[in-house]
């Protein structure tokens, strides 16, 4: 059985936790009314266990209620990433047989965003969470291009440079701004006649690689992601197309 | 961290409370209970429920005469077993069948009932020491991380749900798992049978119940690498019973109170204070800790008025213990963070009152209950309530650390909430881990004023209590403001006293018993 | 503009934060689910901004997103029960006044709930938050009956002390427990011919006014009644139903 | 609670900052900038944009030869005043409507310009001096909460609806409003103009948008009995300009580091420096009390590594503020919690690291800023490191502080989140009020050593830079890890040298001022 439904303490109970802010004075009115809102929304058994004033026209409240919402969880498709688990000793040994020369790799973080934090913690020498970044790799050759990079600078530097991977950062997310910029990039590439000659990827705290393959990338990488795993992918996808050395 | 207290009025405070408790124990040695008795038959294997569900041990408790019950159930069931030869289970589910009675064998002499019984007596006691010794050499083999050890409660009414609850929570870092009891079962005069799959805010203590949850925790214990610890509830109208189950499953411990159900479900005084006994000579011969029942002083009324009356509660709950042989490294007391967060410096009262109990207890695993009462719909509050009840815990070195749900003041906990209060707790802990070593309480501050106070106010409750006597002062609601007259209550048609001839083949056992 | 919905950072936006624990174990997929799932609830721009395995075959999720439901709130009907705001000398004298004798009035926890904190809160001399007890009032003679009172012994008690109002409690709520011992005593009372003789309340942390008017009771209250609310309500009710004295 | 530390190694750092500003100070006494030229304007009531929005400052620096730069706009724009007998606004507006150019002046006597912004230099300074009598006036009559004050920070990106959040977060119990700033926008050598409604990740600096804001929280203060600080940001490319705005539209605080620009924004230090310089002598004329910066070594590098950068970022800090005469009491040096919450006694850490800072800086007005980097997307266990940030604040008297949100790794804040981050503090600074009294820190102990260390390590520190000049050791990378050429990063092109009749006629007011 693959259906699955939030388990609060007894499979199928389908329980739920909410919160949220509404712009009303509170009244018992107002508990009623979240107590519809969220009946609204579908759910059942809605018990409003928390309702308070917290300014002037403004109540919070905490919610518990059930879905009947469930998801078949064998028609999820969410390809990973991650899976071409290789330590950085691997890594290098499978770049140096299957292409036989070091990867150039240049990441940035684009548009006006300048969280470099993400992107530094995959590429500079001291890595993450003990996990070496790539410049420590002997199989790359890597380029931070740093913070606030226009996606058309970030392109140029990619052809006069050569390289086959780029790797963008998007942390700020407000207005969608990074799935804008992420499509500029990609866009971009295409009508340079770039894209099919390098691996795209993208990632940041709230970047999943399902997201990435619809924005066009090869990849996506959200939080939590490890130096060595970015690397492995690199290597892969290179070598399975076996490009040709430049 | 160290409060500069008084050893002198520490030490009259033991020495009353030792005192109090005398003469109840000379009644408890002249008097026995159906649970009591109920209990001597599970012990010699007597299980299994006749019509409507009742269990074998009521029914043949129920078809004894006054006199006989009034001699102990051992030798009229002794004498059963010499004459029909069956063994302890079988003649029980022969009488739940109504093909024997007991009565018909009342000529059976009984030198032949105690010498039938010899065998099933010791078979039964070394059934017991293996439980134990079991435990500790999975103690030695999966060690477990060091204290404040974590403790959740699984509570959803199905056993089976309660145990995927309860695995999930032991890897989360979970070291002891408590099922919490189906509503009132305390109020219960008979143990259910079979695995409970629908409780009310709870799931029953049966036996088979602790056997599906300790079978699933051992293994869960394998994969951690670190033994998972099973806890239920005794106290109540079948202490004994409940004792005498969790010994055989395996239970590491048990809720056992020597007052709870006194004061809290309005059972007899009488009953309570014989069933107390009795549960935990077998708790001590079993190896399992007790947990005492303070916290409920502190849910029912003021925290930070109860201060005393819990630790005068403590006293009497480790004199008690002592009495049925039972080492300080059993006794776990209770305590818990009740205070109202909203009182300014509250959590200086929380720091003075842990601190305290471990210093005047430091060899009891202090049982450390979490904020209940102050927790609300909010659940972004509650979650930081918790933490300062972890941080008080770590700083004063409690031994079991019931872990606060932020869900408290809504439901019994849900799989996820759990996690969420385990995870509190090991943030907690770890980043304040050495605090309490690192920091002095200032000498005559807030902190040991009130800690003094509260010692000072224990002293004149244990000293009135002496006085009056413990019956009496229940009765004159000292504790806990409740009321409660000695013969009243439920339970109380259940205590009767020892004929001169009485005989209970486990006590005479397990007294001066030493494991 | 009486429709509201709930607020983030801007008006209208719907945000809402829920929590929930799904059966499976974690991967990117399950984010991914949880995402589908929120999404099937009926919400947009859904952000799984926290997806990790709890314990195994179980993974937690937080997530943000905005509902496009809302609630016209001019529409909400929340009868309160604390509007006949009075002190304790106010009601004693108010009763006097137009009734000129004490009103009797019962109280017990009932079904098996034992939780008698919160009837004892709206009983018992001390009271609640330093709002007395209804046992101060010298316009009330009360009876509380304390914990785990069978509907049965409760409406017996009723009859045979003439009482006038009736206050229910439950604080457990599990399996509807609560609903089912408030129907069983309105109904019983009903049966018994007794229900319009009296005052009817129920009270507890999950009972609201509206909930008590649609199980048949004159009024509901929930979490931080205080006393004297309760007192001007029974109060009040009694005085406008001029009842003549038994 | 007192750390034991050495007092000559503290008078010893102080000694090395004073060492380190001095040679950089005399570079700034040489040297103006583009930016505190446009503020001399917007002190003589310049304001307002002209065609694609540029600000008026802008298009009449943009306008100036290098020549009239190098000796300031002060001269420059007075001639015109003299010869057009415009009031500076008009004039101001005349030259962006192109009617009027400055040039056409040149021959206008020197004596005649001063001697016609002498009134408006004047009145500048009154209208400053006036807002912050309305401060302190207020002040008196609607007093604060005592401190920990608890400072939220708004960042809807739309003035309106920051203005509803905070005045919600007032009602909270907000002492403090910061309205962050629009992404990047240090970067901009010029400040925006009018009401935002757009922002991304906040809402842009503007004048206008600092006086909607200081209406709503004067109302608001008056409802609640409290006066509401406002503050916002002037590090980056306008701080000389932002200081101006702030001083008119009476802010109480504003963010303001002497490095922060260089090794965050890549900023070229030149700039940076020069106009730290003339911003905080208008801070200290203005009353208003500055934040630096120092959480940001926290948030790109190592926590526990950082330690001995921050502190002597903090002694640097106070050695420029000192220098621009600023008092004590206005230099809210800043200090964060950022130690990862997996890191077993961090918590230790922490509270030696504020303990040390309120020891050595015993009357600054220490701002201390939130856990930020380990927050993530699990907003329960985010609110307990929240919590013990809390706690270390209240125990160690810090006194601005920042509020951490639950929400941080996730979006700027709701307004329920703001409450939600609100209530945390109140919760934990109210039961634990008193704590910190009430406890010693033991002799020797981890939290002892830590701060000895952390005071040693900056003690290095500031030696080396000391030896090899700031500017040098800015190159060298010995702050954050970060390596800044003298003559690199933005803005650069905005630094000039002065010419022997450079002329800041506030400049020359504000030296030596009290107020
Ligand atoms: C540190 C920080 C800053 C620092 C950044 C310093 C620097 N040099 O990076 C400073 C103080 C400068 C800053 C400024 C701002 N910040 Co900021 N900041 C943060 C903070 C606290 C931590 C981010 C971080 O370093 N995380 C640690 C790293 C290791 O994690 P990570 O970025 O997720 O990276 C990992 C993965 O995602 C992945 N990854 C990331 N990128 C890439 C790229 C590739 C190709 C791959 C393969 C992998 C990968 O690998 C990394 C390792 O696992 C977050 C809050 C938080 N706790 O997340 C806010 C946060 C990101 N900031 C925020 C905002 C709004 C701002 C400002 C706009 C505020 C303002 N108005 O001034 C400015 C804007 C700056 C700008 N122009 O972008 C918001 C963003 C809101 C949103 N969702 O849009 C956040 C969430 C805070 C908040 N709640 O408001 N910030
Ligand atoms: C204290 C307590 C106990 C004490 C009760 C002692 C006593 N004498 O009351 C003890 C330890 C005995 C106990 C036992 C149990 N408890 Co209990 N207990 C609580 C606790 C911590 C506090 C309740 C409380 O006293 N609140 C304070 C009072 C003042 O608030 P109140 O009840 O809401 O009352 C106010 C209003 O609601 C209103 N009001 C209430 N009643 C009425 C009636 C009228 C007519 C009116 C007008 C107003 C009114 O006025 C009051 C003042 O404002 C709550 C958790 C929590 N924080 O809420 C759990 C809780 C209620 N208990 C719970 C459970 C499950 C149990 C047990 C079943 C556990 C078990 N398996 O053994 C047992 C069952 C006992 C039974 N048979 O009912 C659950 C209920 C889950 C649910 N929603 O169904 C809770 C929520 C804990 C949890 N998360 O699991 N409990
Ligand atoms: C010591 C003790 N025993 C037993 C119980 C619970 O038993 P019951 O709820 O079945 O009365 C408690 C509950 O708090 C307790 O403290
Ligand atoms: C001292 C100081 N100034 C200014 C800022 C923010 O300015 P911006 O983000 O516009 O560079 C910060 C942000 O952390 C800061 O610490």
């Amino acid at each position: 059985m693959s259906r699955i439904r939030p388990y609060g303490d007894a499979t199928d109970d389908g329980k739920v936790q909410l919160s949220f802010t509404l712009p009303v004075e509170w009244s018992e009115a107002a508990d009623e009314a979240a107590r519809q809102l969220v009946g609204k929304m579908g759910f059942t058994d809605v018990q409003v266990v928390e309702g308070r004033r917290i300014a002037k026209d403004f109540s919070f409240f905490v919610v518990y209620a059930s879905t009947a919402q469930s998801i078949d969880f064998a028609t999820i498709k969410a390809p990973s990433a991650k899976e071409h688990a290789m330590s950085m000793d691997e890594v290098d040994a499978y770049v140096q047989e299957s292409l036989g020369r070091k990867i150039r790799i240049a990441g940035a973080c684009i548009g006006t965003d300048a969280h470099t934090v993400g992107i530094d913690a995959i590429l500079n020498m001291k890595g993450y969470k003990g996990d070496y970044g790539l410049e420590r790799y002997h199989s790359f050759e890597t380029f931070n291009l740093g913070s606030q990079i226009a996606v058309e600078d970030f392109v140029k530097f990619a052809k006069e440079h050569e390289v086959d991977a780029l790797l963008a950062s998007q942390v700020v997310t407000q207005k969608g701004s990074d799935v804008k910029n992420f499509t500029a990039l990609a866009e971009l590439l295409e009508a340079e006649g770039l894209r099919d000659r390098v691996v795209l990827i993208c990632g940041g705290p709230r970047v999943t690689n399902l997201m990435a393959s619809e924005l066009g990338y090869d990849a996506g990488f959200g939080r939590g992601t490890l130096p060595s795993e970015v690397a492995a992918f690199v290597a892969v996808t290179l070598a399975n197309r076996r490009v040709a050395t430049h | 961290m160290e409060l500069r207290i008084d050893p002198s009025t520490v030490d009259r405070c033991r020495a009353l409370a030792r005192a109090i408790v005398s003469p109840v124990s000379d009644f408890i040695a002249a008097h026995s209970t159906v649970a009591v008795e109920r209990s001597v038959l599970r012990l010699l294997g007597v299980d299994g429920v006749g019509a409507d569900e009742i269990p074998v041990p009521n029914l043949i408790l129920d078809g004894l005469s006054a006199q006989d019950r009034s001699r102990g159930v051992a030798v009229a069931f002794g004498r059963g077993l010499a004459e029909t030869g069956l063994a302890p289970a079988a003649l029980g589910a022969a009488i739940a069948a109504g093909t024997v009675r007991l009565a018909d064998f009342a000529d059976v002499p009984e030198a032949a009932a105690r010498g039938v019984l010899a065998p099933f007596v010791a078979a039964s006691l070394a059934r017991i020491r293996e439980r134990r010794a079991e435990r500790e050499e999975r103690l030695e083999r999966l060690p477990q991380l060091p204290p404040p050890l974590l403790y959740v409660i699984v509570a959803s009414g199905n056993i089976y749900e309660d145990r995927t609850a309860a695995v999930a929570a032991a890897e989360a870092g979970a070291q002891i798992i408590a099922v919490i009891r189906s509503t009132g079962q305390s109020l219960l005069d008979f143990v259910p049978f079979g695995p409970t799959t629908e409780g009310f805010g709870g799931t029953y203590a049966t036996q088979e119940n602790f056997r599906i949850m300790r079978e699933a925790l051992d293994e869960a214990g394998e994969r951690e690498g670190r033994y998972i610890m099973l806890t239920n509830y005794a106290s109540g109208l079948c202490m004994p019973e409940i004792a005498t189950m969790a010994a055989i499953e395996r239970l590491d411990m048990l809720l056992n109170d020597s007052m709870y159900g006194i004061l809290f479900r309005d059972i007899n005084m009488k009953r309570t204070f014989v069933d107390q006994h009795f549960s935990r000579m077998l708790n001590a011969y079993s190896g399992i800790i007790i947990n005492t029942g303070e916290d409920n002083y502190l849910t029912t009324a003021d925290a930070v008025e109860q201060a005393p009356a819990v630790l005068a509660s403590q006293f009497i709950n480790e004199a008690f213990a002592h009495r049925a042989g039972m080492p300080d490294r059993q006794i776990g007391l209770g305590d818990a963070y009740e205070i109202s967060p909203d009182l300014e410096d509250g959590f200086l009262y929380q720091v003075a009152q842990a601190q305290l109990t471990r210093q005047i207890f430091p060899n009891a695993p202090l049982k450390y209950m979490p904020p209940t009462k102050h927790m609300t719909g909010d659940i972004f509050k509650g979650h930081l309530i918790d933490a300062m009840f972890n941080l008080t815990s770590v700083m004063t070195k409690q031994t079991i650390h019931l872990c606060g749900m932020l869900t408290e003041a809504i439901h019994t906990p849900f799989l996820g909430d759990r996690v969420l209060a385990i995870e509190n707790a090991q943030y907690v802990m770890n980043t304040a881990r050495h605090f309490g070593d690192e920091i002095q309480i200032k000498p005559d501050g807030i902190i040991e004023r009130r800690a003094q106070g509260v010692l000072t106010g224990c002293d004149a409750l244990l000293e009135r209590v002496a006085e009056i006597g413990l019956m009496s002062a229940i009765e004159a609601a000292l504790f806990a403001d409740v009321k409660r007259p000695p013969d009243g209550g439920r339970g109380f048609d259940g205590v009767f006293e020892r004929a001169p001839e009485y005989w209970n083949p486990f006590e005479d056992a397990l007294q001066g018993a030493t494991v």
